[in-house]
């Protein structure tokens, strides 16, 4: 079968995925919402998702795409745990803007 | 191998006893299980092995350092004996989740597959958001969980990424085939830049500068036992995986990665002492103290070739201190709601041995004589004389003196102060762990070349 | 029998103390020492005997350290000093009483063990242990019993402690750049070594950043007076006495013959240093009005001669600077003693509330005097014969080295007698003031019988270190 | 034999010594004071019988103890030389050291602490004997610091006086300064010829035939300045006046007979060494000539009868001093034995005078005494004419020769020596005059007590009187006995014999002459105008800067002790905190660094992540766009 890859080239997933990636870490930067900075963090996941799923097609290879699954899972647990956290957050502030959690510092 | 499964089998076996409402079983049980699971992996150590296509690649210096990690843990299960002594009903969960945590520990070091690695870690990282974030009740510990949460799950993304151009460029996530394709000619750019992203990510982890922000307010807030973990077992674990992923991915670091990495070891340890110096919170001041022993222990990737024995010696030397510590104050500080050095005043009187044991830790951390810190910087500086790291051994000299200020602060508290409370009961865990732990630390002191000989 | 006896019956007796409870804990502390004294009397017999009282094994393979502990005729004679001071300082100290004593006095020994061992370490990294392990014992010492405001002393407490530590970090440095080359850290080993003059100099100057520190010599002594006046009378003796002498004994043992070349290139600027803290010193114990300050500043400028007196890289300024160390340590020591004696009767060691006294008391006051005359060096003392050396091996360099090292004579009794006519004479003080007990007129005859007998014949001192100084000088002028 | 006997006569006076120290008190005075007295008497026995034998074996006795002190290239070893000069020197030391302990015990009875003063007294004995026969230069030191140690000891006698205290003080550090002097001078002659012992050293030098003349003289130099300390020579003299302080005998002793004569005897020792060194005995001559024409001039005004005899022992030594530096040793040591006879029995008379008196010094509360204390009073005069030169007394002699070596050998010189012995004849006069003649012009009080005083003290007087009378005899101008006895001592033939001719005879009449008329100035202004000199506040003029000594000790104290203070004090005040802010700034600057920091650690999570994606990105451009 012809690869898709040999037509696009592989460098402009490279780029696509950095750029999501990107996206991602001025997501997390800028927004102050927890629940958001969280999603913006999904979003690097995915793009490295992205990343990986066009590498493996690229090297005719699988691990790449099993790889995926690994992540997906991982970063479900993290959803699990994160979200608990915020909710308790949520309990005890009233509030999941970061901003308000400045009490531990110096 | 079987360690690891033993481990995991452990875990369960801990959630298992709570439904058969055998709490007051579990610790003893656990620690038993510990202990046998530690005389498994001693057995192991002289067998090295690769398994499941070399998913895990059992080697000395994985089970040396699994070896550590374990003993690390008995001596955290122990503590909680006391530590969670309110929180009977969650008791098993937080002894379940230290043994998984253990178990990514042990995945970590004894990864042959970037995949475990990845999932070693994050098993790590999820555990410790848990507990971190145990506390339910307390804004502090909360706050705690959430930043390093994000912070982590951050890094987490980056390492990802990393890994992701590695595999890019090789084609593969098995370390031994990268390791051979990277002796080979040209590689594509990313290969080189997915390292120094996974390398970031663990630097987050170790809490070196400038990835350090998240540690001294993680710290403070956690729960006590938990911060001991962080600071003992999770930094152990980091910088070994660390070390171990630089030795095979590429043995020979490019004269400017070594210039990154003598800069950030520079900057760890003198940011690091320096904040300390003004604390007040005995877990802050130790956090900054364990940033900066994370530059000293970052030295060691500068010369790879023959620093895994220092590398093990200091972290031990630096962890058994830890431990001692922070199970003195567990016992100091509780029934107060901060960890201030406040709590700390004239404990010379009310409890002479555990400041005594309070005193020794610290002292081993700033590195005087007998003590196992001490040989565990002479051995460091030992090793970077040799590969020619001058400057950098003269800036690792005046920052342990800038650490003696501290620690001393810490120690004069104890002895000059009034105390300010009446101490009573006399934990017996707490005792034993704190007294193992020096009395392990001193021996190492004594006779170094029993852990240094193990990586020779 | 070798050397390590000694050391395990110091650190034995340490525990000892510790378990033998505060009522006893003095008594055993003594007892101890005493034996350990008679140990390395025994010893000393061996080694006039010819018998070998070194001892090593190796300790630590990779790094390649060694446990090696060797007494030539110099470690001797400063272990016979540390030794017979241990005992002298914990008897004069049954006249006070201190809290949780059972930790004092361990305390104490555990120093003397320290401060032996740095005497006997042959294997550089061993002696470096030792060196380190000695300032903690004293730190606590001076923490904990010291007098004067808690604040304060836990300020200078805490910069004495820093201030050395990174002083002798810099000599481990110093080691483990020597061990790169050397591929061990042995004495021999480290003596065989032909280092180039800058590598050598920049050891001298790890070494001597670490001595320097210790001794103290000028301008590194801002630690010592504070201190001196701080700490416990017994804790400044042990430092003055005793742990002075690590730093003076460690430049003849280690500094010069590891950096000969830097030594002979810069004597003579560190004669000049010496020399200058003999002149300084005076000048400033001129004015002090604490009497303990006042000892601490005349001991920097003793010391002052003494390390010139090793720098001068001559037979006779080592050997005068041995002998020297001797002779002040016991002086020292009595003189210390004397303000502990004045403190216990008057609460006050500021020489402006004094005064008179000598009417009062007159053996103490004689004895007082006997302890001023010997520290100003008046011939039949110990101090005449080792500053006459020193001075002598001085004036082989340069007659101007003497002639300045020299104003210690005058400049020493200016503020010696000075200090001793506020002190003693004038009108009959008009508190009461018992005259010595037996305890410590024993303690203080002690003191003056080394001090005169030796005065008169040193001989036995002289042939016990001049052999292990003459080895030594071959070493440092082993290349040129 | 010989050993025992050098021992005893050592350790008698030691042992006496000892024993007062620790039995003087329960004994009682008199008991203590006769042990002293027979300690030191006994060392005279031995000294006798020293004498006796070396002066008619002519064999020095030398006798070595011990190995003392270990230098690279030569050893010390503790050990004594019995030859003519020591032996000489023994006698008088030890005999009028007897008479003095003797006159002391009654002296002396009321005071509570008299057997600590004979236990410093015989510990003085003990250690100016062994000054004298200590067989090299460093035994002499022994010696030299010991009796230095002794009079500071018994000029603060009274400790709780301190102005005494701080005369004491002043006389030891001033004999300090000149020991250093003399150590530096036994430094060089150490490292020159390889030994300290003076039998080797005069043969190593009378052998040598290149010596280093240079680093002779500069020995000879320093050798010169520790002599000056102890002989109380300018700059270093003004202790000797303020060491008044001490008890009459004492002064009596130390600062007239024995001690300050150390110098001359330390010179005569080493008159081989000094005779290489021709600038250093110019300087000598003239600095002699100098102290004895300055202190002279003081000696003139000055009220207290103490301080009167106290300048005039500086000047007298300073002829002693011109004779040394003329090379007329011999002459030089007769003028020591005669001028130990009459200075000490004049202390021993003032004592006497003061004892009457009950502590008066002023010479103007004086006067009249020659009634009631006759023998004080013709003891007095006899040594007075002594000092002044009459014939047929000793010191005539003795001074003559002296003028006589001045005279062939300088004119100058000679002239100031005139002058000072004239003068010398004036304050002598003028002293006796104040004190014995006219009427008492002290209070009534004291006046009905005045009284002789008992035979323990005018025994001495009658012993010394004598002596100063017939002293001469040792050394008579046409064949003196002296002069042969100590001919083996020095290399080059002592000053030849004089032949007399008529200048010799001139010279002779001119200083009778000289001394004549400054009795009889001293005559006219006290006796026939019967003047009292004025109340200090009315003195005037010259005579004021006399009276205050020139303001030397003003100067000195400005100079140097005001000086050195200052100094402490801004070391202490200044250059200490300096330092410590120096060293101990780094400490505070790195805490406030810390404090700074803690800003930074703001406790955001934007800035921690923002923070770590700089960081990352640093590192990752440096890696991969720099390079």
């Amino acid at each position: 079968m012809n690869n898709i890859l040999n037509e696009i080239g592989i460098e402009n997933y490279i780029f696509l995925s950095t750029i999501l990636f990107c996206i991602g870490v001025f997501g997390v930067l800028y927004r102050r919402n927890a629940i958001i900075v969280f999603m913006s963090i999904e979003i690097m996941l995915n793009a490295v998702n992205l990343l990986f799923v066009a590498f493996s097609t690229y090297h005719q290879d699988a691990q790449g795409q099993i790889f995926v699954f690994f992540s997906m899972a991982v970063a479900a647990a993290e959803v699990a745990v994160g979200l608990a956290i915020l909710v308790s957050i949520f309990r005890n502030l009233g509030s999941i803007d970061i901003n308000n959690l400045k009490n531990l510092k110096g | 191998m079987n360690t690891l499964i033993a481990i995991i089998g452990l875990g369960v076996l801990c959630l298992l006893f709570e439904i058969f409402e055998l709490r007051k079983a579990i610790i003893p049980i656990t620690i038993i299980g510990l202990l046998a699971v530690l005389g498994l992996n001693i057995s192991e150590f002289n067998s090295p092995a690769a398994y499941y296509n070399n998913m895990i690649i059992v080697s000395k210096f994985s089970t040396a350092f699994s070896g550590l990690f374990i003993i690390l843990t008995i001596f955290l299960v122990a503590l909680s004996h006391k530590f969670y002594e309110h929180q009977q009903s969650k008791i098993s969960d937080f002894i379940a989740i230290k043994i998984f945590l253990l178990a990514g520990t042990v995945a970590m070091v004894s990864f042959g597959n970037l995949a475990m690695f990845f999932l070693g870690i994050e098993v790590l990282s999820i555990a410790l958001y848990v507990l971190a974030a145990s506390n339910r009740l307390s804004t502090k510990s909360n706050e705690a969980g959430l930043k390093y949460f994000l912070m982590g799950s951050f890094a987490s993304g980056i390492i990802l990424f990393g890994i992701c151009l590695i595999y890019g460029a090789m084609g593969s996530f098995d370390v031994i085939e990268i390791s051979e394709l990277s002796q080979s000619a040209e590689l594509p750019v990313w290969f080189p830049i997915g390292i120094v992203l996974v390398t970031i990510g663990m630097f987050f982890k170790i809490a070196a500068v400038p990835f350090h922000f998240w540690a001294p307010d993680v710290y403070e807030g956690s729960p006590t036992l938990t911060t001991a973990l962080m600071s003992t077992l999770a930094k152990v674990v980091a910088i070994a995986t660390l070390f171990k992923l630089l030795t095979i991915m590429n043995a020979d670091i490019s004269p400017s990665f070594q210039i990154v990495l003598v800069i950030i070891s520079m900057a760890s340890m003198t940011v690091g002492n320096i904040m300390a110096l003004r604390q007040v919170n005995v877990k802050r001041i130790l956090a900054y103290s364990g940033i900066s022993h994370a530059g000293f222990m970052i030295m060691t990737l500068l010369s790879t070739a023959n620093t895994a024995g220092t590398l093990l010696y200091y972290t031990s030397a630096y962890a058994l201190a830890g431990i001692a510590a922070f199970s003195v104050i567990i016992y100091v500080c509780k029934n107060n709601e901060n960890e201030d050095m406040v709590n700390f005043h004239g404990l010379g009187k009310t409890n002479p041995l555990l400041a005594a044991i309070l005193t020794a830790s610290l002292l081993s951390m700033a590195g005087i004589p007998i003590f196992a810190g001490f040989f565990a910087k002479l051995f460091l500086f030992n090793n970077m004389l040799q590969a020619g790291f001058v400057a950098l051994v003269i800036v690792a000299v005046i920052n342990s003196i800038i650490s003696v200020g501290y620690y001393f602060k810490i120690i004069l508290a104890m002895y000059t102060k009034e105390p300010n409370e009446e101490r009573t009961g006399t934990p017996v865990t707490i005792y034993a762990v704190a007294v193992i732990a020096i009395v392990l630390n001193i021996a190492l002191g004594l006779f170094p070349s029993f852990v240094l000989d193990l990586l020779a | 029998m070798n050397v390590s006896i000694l050391l395990i019956i110091l650190f034995v007796g340490a525990f000892a103390t510790y378990l033998a409870g505060d009522k006893l804990a003095s008594k055993v502390a003594l007892f101890f020492s005493l034996s350990s004294l008679g140990c390395a009397i025994v010893l000393l017999n061996n080694f006039n005997a010819g018998e070998n009282i070194s001892f090593i094994s190796q300790w630590i393979n990779q790094p390649n350290i060694s446990f090696a502990l060797q007494a030539d005729g110099l470690s001797i004679a400063m272990i016979l000093l540390t030794l017979a001071l241990a005992p002298i300082i914990i008897f004069s100290s049954f006249g006070n009483v201190y809290k949780n004593a059972k930790a004092f006095y361990s305390l104490i020994l555990f120093m003397v063990f320290a401060m032996a061992g740095t005497f006997l370490a042959s294997d550089g990294l061993l002696y470096y242990i030792f060196w380190e392990l000695a300032l903690i014992p004293i730190y606590f010492i001076a923490l904990i019993w010291g007098n004067g405001d808690a604040e304060e002393r836990k300020k200078a407490m805490v910069k004495f402690f820093i201030y050395t530590l990174a002083g002798s970090l810099f000599m481990l440095v110093g080691f483990v750049y020597l061990y790169q080359q050397a591929g061990s850290f042995l004495l021999e080993d480290l003596y065989n070594l032909n280092l180039s003059v800058t590598e050598q100099l920049w050891i001298f100057l790890a070494f001597f950043l670490a001595y320097a520190i210790k001794i103290p010599l000028i301008p590194f002594h801002t630690w010592q007076a504070n201190v001196y006046q701080k700490a416990p009378t017994v804790g400044t003796m042990l430092l003055s006495g005793i742990m002075l002498k690590m730093g003076l004994y460690s430049i003849i043992r280690w500094q010069l013959p590891l950096a000969p070349l830097a030594a002979e290139e810069y004597k003579y600027i560190f004669i000049s240093l010496g020399i200058a803290g003999v002149i300084y010193g005076s000048i400033v114990a001129l004015r002090q009005k604490d009497l303990k300050k006042l000892l601490a500043y005349s001991s920097l400028a003793h010391v002052g001669l003494i390390a010139a007196g090793t720098y001068s890289l001559t037979i006779d300024g080592l050997r005068g600077a041995v002998l020297q160390m001797i002779a002040h340590g016991f002086v020292v020591v009595g003189l210390f003693f004397i303000s502990e004696i004045i403190f216990r009767r008057y609460e006050t060691r500021t020489i402006a509330d004094m005064g008179g006294i000598r009417s009062q008391s007159p053996k103490f006051a004689s004895m007082f005097l006997l302890l001023v005359l010997a520290s100003v060096s008046l011939p039949t003392t110990f101090n005449f014969v080792g500053e006459f050396t020193v001075l002598y091996g001085l004036s082989q360099i340069n007659i101007w080295f003497a002639l300045l090292g020299g104003t210690t004579i005058i400049l020493g009794a200016y503020y010696m007698l000075k200090m001793y006519q506020q002190v003693m004479l004038g009108e009959t003080n008009t508190k009461a003031f018992v005259d010595v007990t037996f305890q410590e007129g024993l303690a203080l005859v002690i003191i003056l019988a080394v001090l005169f007998f030796f005065g008169m014949y040193p001989k036995p001192i002289t042939d016990l270190i001049t052999p292990s100084l003459e080895n030594i000088l071959t070493h440092i002028n082993r290349i040129n | 034999m010989n050993t025992n006997l050098a021992l005893l006569l050592l350790l008698a006076p030691f042992l006496g010594f000892l024993f007062n120290v620790f039995f003087g008190k329960s004994v009682g005075k008199t008991a203590s004071g006769t042990i002293g007295t027979r300690a030191v008497a006994l060392s005279f026995a031995v000294s006798v019988y020293f004498f006796l034998e070396i002066n008619q074996t002519q064999q020095a006795i030398q006798i070595q103890l011990f190995d003392w002190i270990q230098i690279s290239n030569f050893k010390v070893d503790f050990g004594f030389l019995l030859d003519q000069l020591s032996v000489l020197w023994l006698l008088f030391v030890t005999g009028i050291g007897a008479l003095i302990h003797m006159y002391s015990i009654s002296y002396m009875h009321d005071d509570e602490n008299m057997h600590k003063y004979f236990a410093y007294l015989n510990l003085f004995i003990f250690f100016m004997i062994t000054l004298v026969i200590g067989s090299n230069l460093l035994v002499l030191f022994i010696g030299w610091e010991g009796v230095g140690l002794c009079s500071y000891l018994l000029i603060g006698f009274w400790h709780k006086n301190q102005e005494f205290n701080d005369a004491a003080k002043k006389a030891f550090i001033m004999n300090r300064i000149g020991d250093l002097g003399l150590l530096i001078g036994i430094f060089i002659i150490g490292s020159l010829f390889s030994t300290l012992d003076y039998a080797t050293l005069k043969t190593a030098i009378t052998g040598a035939s290149d010596l280093n003349m240079y680093w002779i003289s500069v020995a000879a130099f320093a050798l010169f300045i520790g002599a000056c300390g102890k002989s109380a020579q300018i700059p270093l003299y003004t202790w000797l006046p303020d060491a008044m302080a001490g008890p009459t005998p004492v002064s009596a002793l130390i600062h007239a007979a024995t001690m300050v004569t150390a110098g001359i005897f330390m010179i005569t020792r080493l008159n081989y060494v000094f005779d290489l060194a021709p600038d250093v005995q110019n300087i000598i001559a003239i600095v002699g000539a100098v102290t004895a024409l300055v202190a002279a001039t003081i000696a003139l005004v000055q009220t207290d009868i103490k301080k009167v005899l106290a300048y005039s022992t500086v000047s007298q030594l300073g002829l002693m001093f011109l004779a040394l530096g003329l090379g007329a040793y011999e002459v030089a040591v007769f003028h020591v034995i005669t001028h130990a006879f009459f200075k000490a029995c004049l202390f021993l008379g003032s004592g006497s005078v003061i004892h009457a008196l009950h502590g008066e010094q002023d010479m103007r509360k004086m006067g009249g005494l020659k009634k009631v204390m006759t023998i004080t009073f013709v003891t007095f005069l006899i040594s007075s004419l002594a000092i002044s030169g009459i014939p047929p007394f000793s010191g005539f002699f003795s001074k003559d020769e002296i003028l006589l070596v001045a005279f062939e050998h300088n004119k100058i010189l000679w002239f100031i020596a005139s002058l000072a012995s004239l003068m010398t004849a004036f304050y002598m006069f003028r002293l006796l005059y104040l004190t014995f003649f006219k009427e008492f012009r002290g209070t009534a009080e004291q006046k009905s007590h005045l009284h002789e005083s008992p035979t323990l003290i005018t025994f001495p007087l009658i012993v010394l009187a004598i002596l100063a009378t017939l002293g001469g005899l040792i050394s008579l101008p046409t064949n003196s006995w002296l002069n042969n006895y100590l001919s083996p001592l020095f290399t080059k033939v002592a000053t030849e014999q004089h032949h007399f001719g008529t200048t010799e005879y001139a010279l002779m009449f001119i200083a009778v002459i000289g001394g004549l008329v400054g009795i009889g100035i001293a005559y006219a202004k006290y006796i026939k105008q019967s003047q009292v000199p004025a109340e200090d506040a009315e003195i005037t003029g010259f005579t004021k800067v006399l009276y205050d000594k020139y303001y030397v000790d003003e100067i000195y104290d400005f100079l140097f002790v005001k000086s050195i203070n200052g100094l402490s004090r801004f070391f202490r005040d200044y250059v200490e905190t300096t330092l410590t802010s120096m060293v101990f700034g780094l400490a505070k600057v790195t805490n406030e660094i810390g404090f700074q920091g803690k800003k930074l650690q703001s406790g955001s999570i934007g800035f921690y992540l923002f923070a770590f994606v700089i960081g990352m990105c640093a590192i990752v451009t440096y890696l991969f766009l720099v390079q």
